[in-house]
């Protein structure tokens, strides 16, 4: 049983791609807001400091939006920076150096220079944050052409996406979950790479589709098991990565169940729900027996207290009923 | 035009400002348990060993001086007059919060005190401070803006930005520097290239210097004097304050990378001792005054307690609500959709 | 005729806003980059400096950040102000200030205090100005609960939405489009306010609802006369705002025609076509005869080269092809 | 490790340098006619007036040594060596352009020489320059990345986030703030709290002063001995250059609002005149020899011309090329999404 996949949890799959990475290609280096010393936020990065040195692993001010600049000049001399921004709340301040710098440089300048870049970022809800650190901003990251969206679900892909996101050419944005860094599974050797834009079945069914990343992966599974227990049969899938998105996997299954709900962390409004939705109904219309349903958080700030922040974040039973609406919805046909 | 509040506290003031001191030490330690306790949710962020420089500043402004804060800030709420019982009620995520659970520990606000809040994003809260600096600018009044924010905020760019036009335009502002000597696990070496913060502020032409941020006397003279040159001279002015968290960063924050002979030579220094010895040396308050005043503070931390618990939840039914000042359509949710 | 609306310019028709409700009200000031002295990059501000005064019309630094944050907290203290970000494409140095404060402050401190500002705004692109001066951001700002969103097509909409945002108790993200300031066209008095949310039929038509806002509305109705050569009679419907969104009267149209077409200049992933096409898909899911079609700027940062950005932004061709696409489709009923 | 260039320069380096001036002024005066003729679109920002100060720093430098540059770049590519024909095709957005017509004026970029490009977010190109620093600190080699920005632009928080990176890590940077005394209509007064720029820098520790920007001489000397701040004591410096540019801030900028009598005086000083009669003066070249590099410059810029005209359109199914480096299953297009 030698081979067998290693059991860890999702944090120690990002520290052990990490780690192989930096292994293997010199160019690599990590940067960002207490990943040295202090072992990281989410300890996603401990011990590394000790490993690496103070040059490969730097702990830096709170200035966002300067040092992801920093790590756009780095990538554009041929570093393979691995910026670590403590949570995705705060890429905000660094919006303008994302939007208009990392993701437009190669094409803007003709394709002279590439920017392989990652930047990584916890996100989402659930621990009482309140408003200004629960933020889920896959949407506003896909809707940019010129990035590559990133957002694993498990162990597995966080290694696996890692691993293929540093050695990739272009600005990745790697947003990874506070809710899933205790999160274990199995996870590959050092040659374990995921391609991006390759969905993945976490569990076939025939009656619906559910389409769920990152932590909503999890989400989607407990409210397939209660489903189950009524006799409905879910196929959940993870695209596991928005740009590129493997829309062939994700309509394929609609084609089959002709019934499909999004399930996203973030808001509704121009969401990735809605983005996603959208090119369903264009590559399925014909398939479709009923209107895609959305299970989004609220369209409000999050709050603070308990009660109401369960309340505006996605629920097991909010699937459950999102899947039920569609499935009671009379087939015209 | 009314001034500042002069340096010298009367006796009277110093009972105050030791009980204000006292109220955030217990409050917060209190806060602690409740937290451990698993009923505070979310980050809680103390400022234990920090009361010195929250009192000092509070005790040196006017109530109607608009006042904002980072995270850390229960200690400004207390100070400026909130109720205890509404601050914990926030805390517990309550409907009696001071922001009806909304807010939580990160973001009090109370706004009848002139308190403008708490807020969560580094250098963030800063712009804001100016915006109310420039209302007065505008109006005419003669309000003080004063804005605690941390050494490591003051890294962020738009703090420099707001350097650069409260000189420009001569806003009645504060900048407090509240240099701890750690943004996290982060000490001002390794996150500063100069140590001392409060140049940066004289390169825009901001009168600014540095002082014991655990000597509560002394905070407040400068935070007069500061006070008193944007009030009365109608210029910005910065202050840093060198003081010490007795805490880790927050409670999930084990605070392992500070050295432990560090922390006890900051803690002999403990503000609370020092302004107490004051007290005594100066014969305005005797040991059993003191003793009495804590046991009353410890009353009113535990009646707020009490209060907090007791209190209701916030129904789940008004989660979209205030979402919008003017609700769409008089949709008293306050949703900004209507689906038909 | 002396009760004639005025003609103007819809440049002149924002500046006729700005004066009225400044005079109306004191606690109305202006602030931006060269707004005062220079007149305003567009001449929106011109001569009123001198009307108004220093403290009034504000001439800032560079630092969109520092002073959108400055407007916040003086909306905050009771004022009303109107804040100049030169261009969109700078908004994204102020994002974090947008979200995470403008956006949040009433409701994460429990209703306390509104933020009654307005940030104006122009975008869009079509005048060669490259990659980082040719975005169409109302997509990020329409996922933002807590914001309102508003994209006047008309002199006419431009003075009386801008006098409606400035009265608004919330945070009014103001879009004006660049290619528009020099249109002309009727514009109402001193109490000319239209209220958010309510959609206009630009034109009435019976075959396919096209939903377009901004300059895109313009575009939608040149396509829309070359279909009625060609007897196709689309109806034209500018959303004015999208948070909120007038969503009944753009189903209404939709059940009525059973086609629909967005033409949105912002880039198609999580953008506001694909935003508004979810929530026609769900509330018209059994009237429609085909997928809504989606017309958007190319998936690519904004290329200089004239040929290039001229295919790269909506044109009126390409409005008609997405109609007729629509239109081709075979009814199943 | 090899040096700087030294301050002062040989007489061959004079004649080149007044020749890529010439060259600047030249190209840019031409640049306005075609784009007056309708041909070059977007925004043209002209450098004229400010050629002693991109001349003077590029001569400072080392080839290799990477410079970055706002929207007002076309000097800096020119004195970098990159070909008129390739600038004068990307302004009128050919397919023989240095980016392939997808950057035009603003975004001009020559990788081969260490020109990593023309940025048009003000402020947003510094930190670049500090990542380029970042890999020269990084692998350990000696070049020193020079980034020039305005006065403007200085006031833009994450210039500050910037130096204060560079002060702490003690990066191979040089700052350059080009102050030509407005931002777009906005003179500095009007702007800055201090008018000074280069003390700001210094509040990180960072050498810093102010140099004479209309003098090739004095820039070429203060920059060389900020680069070799940079290169042999590996610590950052700034240097302010005072200048003026002598047309609108771009060729949509009427110019109305800065006095004419100033615009005089600054003309005065003009900086070709100046380093022209310092090459007589000291007889490097005679006034025959300036017409006919005057005449060779005008050829090169005609022909930079007439190659750009006759160059072909960016084929229009190529607008979606090179979005990516890496495109997914290696679409040729590098769109980022496959419909089924
Ligand atoms: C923009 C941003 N970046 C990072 C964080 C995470 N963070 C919260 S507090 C903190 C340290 C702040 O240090 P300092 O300003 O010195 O204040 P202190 O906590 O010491 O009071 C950090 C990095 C944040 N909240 N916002
Ligand atoms: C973030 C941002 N805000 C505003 C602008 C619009 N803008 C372009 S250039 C400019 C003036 C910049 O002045 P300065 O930095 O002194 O450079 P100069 O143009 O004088 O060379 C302004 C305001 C911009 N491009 N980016
Ligand atoms: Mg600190
Ligand atoms: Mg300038």
């Amino acid at each position: 049983m030698s081979d067998a996949p290693a059991q860890m949890t999702y944090r120690q799959a990002l520290a052990q791609a990490l780690r192989e990475e930096m292994e293997r290609d010199e160019s690599v280096f990590l940067m960002g807001e207490d990943i040295g010393h202090f072992d990281g936020a989410f300890k996603v990065t401990k011990g590394m400091l000790a490993e690496f040195g103070p040059t490969r692993v730097v702990d830096t001010p709170i200035t966002e939006a300067g040092f992801t600049g920093l790590g756009i000049g780095a990538a554009m001399a041929g570093l393979r920076p691995v910026v670590e921004i403590m949570t995705v709340n705060f890429a905000l301040v660094a919006m303008d150096q994302i939007v208009s710098n990392a993701s437009k440089i190669h094409y803007m300048f003709g394709g002279q220079v590439p920017v392989p870049m990652v930047i990584r970022m916890p996100g989402g809800a659930g621990h009482q944050l309140s408003a200004q650190h629960s933020h889920s901003l896959e949407a506003m990251f896909t809707h940019v052409p010129g990035l590559k969206v990133v957002v694993p679900a498990t162990p597995e892909d966080a290694k696996g996406l890692l691993k293929t996101a540093i050695r990739d050419d272009d600005p990745v944005i790697f947003l990874e979950s506070e809710g899933l860094y205790g999160k274990k599974g199995p996870v590959g050797g050092d040659d374990h790479l995921i391609p991006f834009g390759q969905a993945v079945v976490r569990r076939p069914g025939r009656d619906c589709t559910v389409i769920a990343h990152s932590r909503m992966v999890w989400v989607a599974l407990a409210a397939a098991e209660t489903l189950a227990g009524q006799g409905v049969e879910v196929e959940v899938i993870d695209p596991r990565t928005f740009r590129p998105l493997d829309l062939n996997t994700l309509a394929d299954s609609v084609r089959r169940t002709s019934r499909a709900v999004v399930v996203d962390e973030g808001w509704p409004e121009c969401g990735i729900a809605a983005g996603v939705a959208a090119h369903l109904y264009e590559a399925c219309f014909d398939w479709l027996d009923a209107p895609i349903g959305r299970v989004n958080s609220a369209d409000v700030p999050m709050p603070y207290a308990k009660n109401l922040e369960q309340a505006a974040i996605p629920q097991p039973d909010d699937v459950v009923a999102a899947v039920l609406a569609t499935m009671a919805r009379e087939v015209p046909r | 035009m009314s001034t500042s509040p002069p340096a010298g506290p009367t006796p009277e003031e110093m009972r105050d400002m030791l009980r204000a001191m006292t109220l955030i030490r217990r409050f917060e330690e209190r806060a602690s348990e409740e937290y451990m306790a698993g009923r505070i949710g979310g980050f809680l962020h103390l400022a234990i060993g920090e009361e010195a420089a929250i009192v000092g500043t509070v005790s040196a402004l006017r109530p109607d001086d608009p006042l904002t804060s980072t995270y850390r800030e229960h200690g400004q709420a207390l100070a400026r007059g909130t109720d205890p019982r509404a601050i914990m009620a926030e805390l517990l995520g309550r409907a009696t919060g001071i922001c009806g659970g909304r807010g939580g520990s990160m973001h009090l606000m109370d706004r009848e005190r002139s308190f403008y809040g708490g807020y969560g994003i580094v250098g963030g809260s800063v712009p804001l401070a100016l915006g109310l600096a420039w209302a007065s600018h505008y109006r005419g009044d003669d309000r003080v803006s004063v804005t605690m924010f941390g050494e490591g905020a003051a890294n962020q760019g738009v703090v420099s930005e707001c350097f650069n036009m409260a000189g420009l335009w001569d806003l009645p502002i504060v900048f407090l520097i509240l240099n701890n000597q750690y943004g996290m696990g982060t000490p001002v070496e390794r996150a500063a290239a100069v140590e001392d913060f409060y140049p940066r502020a004289t390169a825009y032409d901001i009168e600014s210097w540095k002082v014991d941020g655990m000597d509560v006397l002394a905070v407040r003279a400068a935070i007069s004097e500061a006070a008193r040159l944007a009030r009365e001279e109608r210029r910005p002015a910065c202050v840093e304050l060198l003081a010490y968290r007795y805490k880790g960063h927050s409670m999930s924050d084990p605070d392992t990378v500070r050295d432990a002979a560090e922390k006890e030579r900051w803690k002999a220094r403990d503000p609370l001792v020092t302004f107490e010895r004051v007290l005594l040396g100066e014969g305005i308050m005797d040991a059993s005054a003191i003793a009495q005043m804590q046991a009353e503070v410890d009353q009113v931390v535990d009646d707020a307690t009490e209060f907090a618990k007791g209190s209701p939840e916030v129904p789940v039914d008004q989660l979209a609500d205030q979402v919008y000042a003017q609700p769409w359509n008089d949709d008293p949710r306050g949703s900004a959709l209507v689906n038909p």
